[in-house]
């Protein structure tokens, strides 16, 4: 789950971390209050959960409350990036002598906590692995030792600081790992961290990703899950536990398991066609949840054809058509789909579809013939539309 | 013989007395799996289909000798579950249980490099040997008893694949479901290295897929290390940047985790990767064949 | 570091344990007024830094303020093992179903802690260990990982708890680990530990004792000490640095090094002599030390003659020799003193010794020699002395 | 041969700019061992004795090839210290500073299971092969080489019992102070075994004391394991139960951890054991002689 800036600034506050005063905004005239309290120079940013908003134009700094009122005006309702601004965090500024760049994340291969610090900060950490690969300290953590103090000493010697710069990373540092261990982050990333001309180590930005499977202990985190920020199909999907990516295709695709989902989408490009979607309905042949899933992936206007593919493991394949055959007909879709039902019972789940399917429903014996009949049938229908 | 598991596997269940550890218990029954015990606390002297339940797995072990052992129990309390399992001494550990946080399997994993355990998963389909063990969730009746060895970080994909070997008269040694997990118990290399140690396995099939560089490790792995035949495919070509696809770790976040860098690294070091699954079951055709 | 009962439940109860409600009383008014303030049936319990107390008269159970005062005039100024009572805790009662014996200890073999538990609590614990063993659950921690559920669902289903036993048990064991930790322990004991009729299980008496070592992390123990406890001698050797255990004989020992002044103390007890003490006086050849030293030595007056047994590492031996002539010539002491000086420049030592030496003070070449000769002066002063 | 340390020693100080670390840092150059850096946070780019100070072990190591390290570091930062060292690689550490908290052992012990290092200490003087290499706070005076090795819970004892050894002629191999602290790094056994395995070491002298049941277990061992004569001491037959004797570890708290207990079992064993340090260099050299 990600937080919005605002939101991990006050939980890495609450681990030690100093950031700069700040007030969050849903409108120009609460921003210009903002402004107005915390006085002097000041910068709206927009609240978004995705990078990149400072290209995009989301952040102004104002001198004065009228100027952030504008921008303010401008920043609110934009699209970044297909996310919308609803919020703008109006922050208080600071004379800055140096930028850092520092994050923590889960490193998969090593299994451990991996802490990356750069003195080239405020700028596109990828860029700089790229370019100047020396100028990123990297340190892994042994989880169950935390880390440790001669870890700190090796990333600020390393790095070449010392002074006030040395003490307030250092501090930082294990401020911050103490915020990933204890929000259960899988990434803390503080991009620029700051040192300021009167000697201060500010957390100037800040991502913070809580891992979703920890949020049964962190109820508070999982409070400040916004669910206005994800598309609405996206949120109802998750809403009855199914997985559900909206993509820019024509072909929509359902089926069980995340790795045979993802097969399906490159065996329908590999067909030509587009995928529309991304759905995994899980294990099981549950009517209403596959009823579900159609009428969200139908509900994308631009899907033009349906394919399911089902790979009946522990489920049953006459189960699944049955239960498939129920959903089509509860939903009521006109659209072309094409079925194609593998594994246990496949056969007899066969034939149960053969003899009752409506005329719309298409059933094919593998994935490579499935995926091909309805990458057919999309340009069918969009054919048949004519320019729709 | 057979990886992981296999007549000698006395197989204890974490969580028998729960929904699906009670019903996958009688599916690995029915498969003729060797199942010894059960735990469930609070739940010491009952009986699951005939199987003896205990209130911990150390006093399980002490009763009946069970060598493996596999977890259902609820996200919360798995990990103590996989610490108990290593704690008395189980050979081999299946944690089918999805949702654990990755904190916890970064403390299970740093724990477990000390043992001489294998830890398979969490979120995980299990370890199925054809014939002499199902340690798993995966439906036993697409598998026959064969010399190619299966090892996959995704569950439906593996069943479809392992149908079309099947499907075609190519039996399995074991297929091992590995787990989606940004950190799981055991990788690719491992599985692969016991693979090639295994004599009754003549060719591997890797099912790799978006997210991590777990595939990119094994493909060096197998250049240097292995002489058994790997056939691989990788699914998520079409999934775009920054989307979680399901599973928790295959969220594309760096340029190594995109499908395109994992089949660029595995043709880089001489391994057949096919474009989809029925192509898997033509390339170990062709491999065995020849 | 030892603490007294009352100092230990305070501590406990901060980590969560549930205890009785008591009033620690240094006079029997105060003790009259705390049994009043408790109501009821209480206990009044001697505060020693030593076990036993139960046999030797220091607990008594009364039912009014009266009792609680009779019985604190006649426990305070006890003494009990050498240890003189000072205060006593006036405790609340209970109704008590069963006792249960629960301690966590530093097991230096296996460098981990260990737990114990024992359905047979209220007793020795040594007792049991030697004639029911299997009535002991030993369960060692990982200290990494912490006390894990599976471990404390362990101990509990093997000792055969159930229901609120198991529970409160099972809440004990977790809150004693984290004081076993928080706290820096060496050992936490609760004997007994109980479970009350109404299903409450409350720690009835507890033994902490913290790790000298860890007190510049634990201030606030740290200022617990009790330094009216300690023989006087001990207490004025601690303050100096110096390490020093009285014990009965009549030969006083001095020495550098734990391992060198035990071995002395093994040597005169061969020659057929009594150690009247241990004392380390460390590296180092400090004249100030080395008479402070001798100066606490020689107060006991059991002392008959004087040992001192020093091997000169680091420091050389010819300093040794002037440090120990400017200590004897400081502290003017009589009594005969047999000085063995080896190692690193013994000779030139022992020169110097033998040139400048006053009369009572005489040199050896080996331990054994010196043992011998510090043994018969000390009989030569006995005779010499009459029957003082 | 000798054991721990060598000719091929690359020796690193922590904490080389302390009082304690400088000092012995002199001596051990005195004894020609070849220390190659030292580390004091902040004081990098320094010299001492010619010896170059780094800010970090990490920095130490990569410049220098150190293998082995001291530490002199106070005690709040001295468990910080090893773990510094066995990340970057220490083969043998030998931890000098004394009143380590015994918690943060505990966590050092936990963790240095895992790893090839070998830990002494804390709490101990050192280790010494004459002639090869002085990692410690021993007086390399009294020592001189020889074929008999050392292994000693005490500090200044061993000094007595080298003397001793010496002057009548029988030199060391290697002499190492494992420390009297309740957690240590390394106890009898695991030098006892390195002993056994040094084709130079003939003969081994062990020096116990009361405390914890380390000389049982060494016993056993003996008994078992070791061709390699052994001759033992242990101090503090007249100490009073309940009582320290300087040595934090060195409390007699149950059956096992008294002299007696600790002799009866090495006699039991079949080990010779000396009643005072004298005897000690006599049953040596018999055994020698023999």
């Amino acid at each position: 789950m990600d937080l919005y800036e605002y939101q991990g600034k006050e939980l890495l506050r609450s681990y030690g971390l100093e950031t700069l005063p700040g007030i969050v905004a849903g409108t120009p005239e609460e921003a210009s209050r903002a402004a107005e309290t915390l006085g002097g120079t000041v910068a709206v940013k927009a609240q978004v959960l995705i990078g990149g908003r400072g290209k995009a134009g989301g952040i102004a700094v104002v001198h004065n409350a009228r100027e952030a009122e504008e921008a303010a005006g401008r920043i609110l309702g934009m699209d970044i990036r297909g996310h919308t601004v609803r919020r703008v965090y109006v922050e208080g500024g600071a004379e800055i002598e140096k930028e850092y760049y520092l994050s923590i994340t889960v490193d998969r291969a090593a299994k451990k906590p991996l802490i990356l610090f750069s003195t080239e900060g405020g700028v596109d950490i990828e860029e700089v692995a790229e370019t100047k690969p020396e100028a990123i300290v990297r340190t892994h953590v042994d989880p169950l030792l935390g880390l440790l103090p001669y870890q700190v000493r090796e990333i600020v010697f390393a790095a070449g600081l010392s002074g006030d710069a040395a003490k307030g990373v250092g501090r930082t540092l294990n401020h911050l790992y103490e915020a990933f261990e204890g929000l259960d982050a899988s990434l803390v990333e503080i991009n620029p961290l700051v040192l300021t001309k009167d000697g201060r180590v500010l957390t100037l930005d800040a991502k913070v990703t809580v891992d979703n499977s920890s949020l049964y202990r962190h109820e508070d985190i999982a409070e400040l899950h916004d669910v206005e920020a994800a598309d609405p199909q996206e949120q109802r999907a998750q809403e009855v536990g199914l997985q559900y990516v909206k993509l820019d295709g024509n072909v929509g695709i359902l089926g069980n398991g995340a790795g045979l989902v993802m097969s399906t989408l490159d065996v329908v490009a590999q067909a030509g066609g587009e995928p529309a979607n991304f759905c995994d309905v899980g294990g099981g042949a549950d009517a209403e949840k596959i009823s579900t899933a159609l009428d969200i992936v139908t509900s994308n206007e631009q899907v033009e054809s349906v394919l399911f593919n089902i790979f009946g493991g522990i489920t049953r394949g006459d189960e699944v058509a049955r239960g498939l055959l129920s959903a089509i007909e509860r939903s009521g879709i006109e659209l072309p789909i094409v079925v194609r039902l593998d594994g246990t019972n496949a056969e007899e789940g066969r034939r149960i579809l053969a003899e009752n399917t409506p005329e719309n429903v298409h059933t094919e014996e593998t994935m490579l013939d499935a995926a091909r009949r309805a990458v057919e049938l999309a340009r069918g229908t969009r054919d048949s539309n004519g320019g729709r | 013989m057979a990886i992981l598991v296999d007549d000698n596997t006395r197989l204890l269940v974490q969580g028998i007395t729960g929904r699906e550890g009670a019903f996958h218990t009688g599916r690995m029954l029915e498969s003729g799996t060797n199942v010894v015990a059960g735990v469930t606390p609070g739940k010491g002297g009952q009986d699951h289909d005939g199987v003896p339940v205990f209130n911990t797995v150390q006093e399980a072990a002490a009763e009946t000798g069970a060598n493996a052992s596999v977890i259902f129990v609820p996200p919360p309390f798995a990990a103590d579950a996989i610490f108990e399992s290593l704690d008395s001494g189980m050979g081999t550990i299946c944690c089918i249980t999805e949702g654990i946080p990755v904190h916890d399997m970064m403390r299970v994993a740093d724990f477990i490099g000390t043992k001489e355990a294998t830890l398979i998963g969490p979120n995980c389909p299990g370890v199925l040997s054809p014939g002499k063990a199902n340690v798993s969730i995966m439906p036993r009746d697409i598998f026959a008893p064969g010399r190619v060895g299966v090892v996959s970080r995704s569950g439906t994909l593996t069943y479809q694949i392992v149908n079309e070997l099947t499907q075609r008269g190519i039996g399995q040694s074991t297929a091992v479901g590995i787990g989606g997990d940004p950190i799981i118990g055991t990788t690719f290399i491992e599985i692969l290295g016991k693979f090639e140690e295994d004599p009754e396995t003549e060719c591997v099939v890797m099912i790799g897929e978006i997210g991590g560089n777990a595939e990119q490790l094994a493909a060096e792995f197998v250049q240097k290390e292995m002489q058994t035949p790997v056939v691989a495919y990788i699914a998520g070509f079409t999934a775009p940047e920054g989307k979680t696809m399901g599973h928790a770790g295959a969220i594309v976040s760096g340029g190594e985790s995109t499908a395109e860098a994992k089949s660029e690294a595995l043709r880089g070091a001489g391994i057949r990767a096919a474009t989809n699954p029925s192509e898997v079951a033509e390339l170990v055709s062709e491999t065995l064949g020849g």
